[in-house]
């Protein structure tokens, strides 16, 4: 086995989180290539009871899921989120970037500020980049550690990604005076989407 | 709750076409709107509602029959408003926006008319559906998904990464030379007991006298015989004050020279001592 | 690789804790021999960055010491060097092979052992030979990695007085006063204060 190989095996068995490959080459001694090592890893692995898995652009040490069964001292006690969280979270994951307008506009309801804090909170989802249309309106995407979470190694590996794309599910598809967005559970900075939808409405 | 099966139950058996005849509802109708509308507190919002509505036409979500959707939905709201239940505001405008694109989808299209037909909001509701029941079964797929600290676990004793503090010390030629620069010009000077270049010596200030005591057969005033250029730097003026009058005294000493002060702080005034040999 | 040995695998990767060869059992399907495929998986790591240690009754894995390195991040902080140290540097290496007592006397005050000591660490001075007077002192010349660091060839290419002159680093400004040599054990700080100390005494 090479050193190379045993120093990442290392740092990677330390970590409890995903460390990045930039991480691990400034940690090895100069000249290291964690990459390579990393493919040689990996593949030592396969089939063990501790997996090498990616998330993002980083590595990480987890157990087999088959193996889940073993772990009942470990389960953490997650807390149960809400239909409204769920759906919320797999939008931000399909569609992102994307704004809590247009995540009100797929669901069909005003997004509650308690579920997108929710989100925040586990650390699923972060804010991206503000999107270049009138008001600069944040958008929000997920995180490295919903992909750790969820056990996926990019976004693109999202089940059924390419049907929906290939279906036409993930275009952004406005049109003027259509289907209104209400506020069932909305708060107050939301008014001012759903008075929009709705004057449009009566417009005609 | 999932308010779904609230509905699937009661609507199973019915057939799409019963809302194409536009007649009365059917038992199982009016047993399906009933159900929607005492669950209507779990449905999110009206596009959930006709997401569910749009179930019982069991066809794929893009040949839906949106105008039977808009009637089954009225159908709801009417139900409700018979029931005397308080539907919130959001589901009355659907049902509003409803009733304009069913007027849009039946009237013939009037060319004065601006906007999308009533095919293409028919077409955008449908789209809609379609796409919220994709996320919803994209995020049940999510949340079915093997889960960290449930299926799969991470290091049980992470072991921390310490910082090390690592100081280093650095200096440029510029530092190295002009530190040396400063020392060897310290040891240049080092030889002299004090500032030569601002303190007139007394050998210095005698030989000036010397030269001059010729000249000084009239009381004159002692500064006047100060060296020109020591006088513009106070501190080189003090010097050569103190050293010139240091050096009247030694002549006064030698028998060469006469001193007078007519009051304390008054100009020390010489002159040069006659002799009285001669 | 045994299904028993991948369940040891993951255990004692996900546990919190060491865990005892009777804990491991009782998470095992009944039958399983945890005590042996514990063997197993030991000699499995072997000479791998991560090892299988015992504690007590009980197990754990942990990285192999010789990578404790990696377990560490530095945090590199760069200081100036103290004056009195860039001064002696100065004088060893326009004066190399020079003695202690001869950078006291250049100097004009002591050079403390912690001047010298840091210069020697920083591996920018060595010791040289000995000199052949009474006493046999140390001489103290700079290194390669002195030259390194001040991009100098040799030491022989560090600018002499005139040039430093012409270069307007020799001040015109005088230094006035006497430079008394400080007390044996006297420390840098104090020439700051017999430099400037006495010409003051003298002005306004």
């Amino acid at each position: 086995m090479g050193e190379q190989e045993r120093m990442v095996e290392a740092m990677l068995f330390a970590s409890a989180e995903p460390v990045s490959v930039a991480d691990l080459n400034a940690r090895m001694p100069h000249g290291s290539d964690a990459a390579e090592a990393l493919v040689h890893l990996r593949k030592r692995y396969e089939g063990r009871g501790v997996h090498l898995v990616r998330v993002g652009d980083a590595w990480a040490m987890r157990t087999a899921p088959d193996l889940g069964f073993l772990m009942q001292k470990e389960t953490v006690e997650t807390r149960k989120l809400s239909r409204a969280a769920v759906e919320t979270l797999a939008i931000i994951a399909y569609h992102q970037p994307v704004t809590r307008a247009e995540i009100e506009e797929i669901r069909g309801v005003s997004v509650s500020r308690g579920t997108v804090d929710q989100l925040l909170e586990l650390e699923w989802i972060r804010f991206g980049r503000r999107k270049m249309t009138p008001g600069r309106p944040v958008t929000f995407v997920v995180t490295e550690s919903f992909l750790d979470h969820f056990g996926l190694e990019t976004a693109r590996d999202l089940p059924g990604l390419k049907e929906l794309r290939a279906a036409g599910l993930l275009e952004s598809r406005p049109l003027s005076g259509a289907v209104p967005v209400a506020g069932a559970e909305g708060d107050a900075d939301l008014e001012e989407e759903t008075e929009e939808g709705q004057s449009e409405l009566f417009e005609d | 709750m999932t308010p779904c099966n609230a509905v699937r139950g009661p609507m199973t058996e019915t057939d799409h076409d019963s809302f194409d005849d536009g007649g009365a509802p059917s038992v199982e109708d009016r047993l399906a709107a009933e159900a929607l509308i005492v669950d209507v507190d779990g449905f999110e919002g009206p596009l959930d509602v006709l997401l569910t509505l749009s179930r019982t036409q069991k066809v794929d979500l893009r040949r839906i029959s949106v105008l039977a959707l808009a009637r089954q939905y009225l159908a709801f709201i009417d139900r409700a408003r018979a029931l005397r239940i308080e539907l919130a505001a959001d589901y009355l405008v659907m049902a509003a926006w409803l009733a304009f694109l069913k007027s849009r989808l039946l009237l013939p299209p009037d060319p004065e008319e601006e906007g999308p037909s009533g095919e293409d909001l028919a077409a955008h509701l449908a789209f809609q559906l379609e796409r919220l029941q994709a996320m919803r079964d994209c995020a049940a797929r999510i949340m079915a998904r093997d889960r960290l600290g449930r299926d799969f676990f991470a290091r049980g004793i992470p072991e921390d990464v310490t910082r090390v503090k690592k100081v280093t010390y650095t200096a440029t030629l510029l530092d190295l030379m002009q530190a040396y620069a400063r020392i060897r010009t310290k040891d240049e000077f080092r030889p002299y007991a004090f500032d030569r270049t601002n303190v007139l010596s007394l050998e210095q200030a005698l030989d000036r006298l010397r030269g001059m005591i010729g000249f000084a057969g009239e009381w004159t005033d002692i500064s006047a015989y100060l060296p020109r250029e020591w006088l513009g730097d106070p501190v080189r003026r003090r010097s050569a004050t103190a050293v010139t009058f240091a050096a009247t005294l030694e002549l006064v000493k030698e028998g060469r020279l006469e001193l007078r002060q007519s009051e304390t702080f008054a100009p020390i005034e010489m002159r040069r001592k006659t002799d009285p040999d001669g």
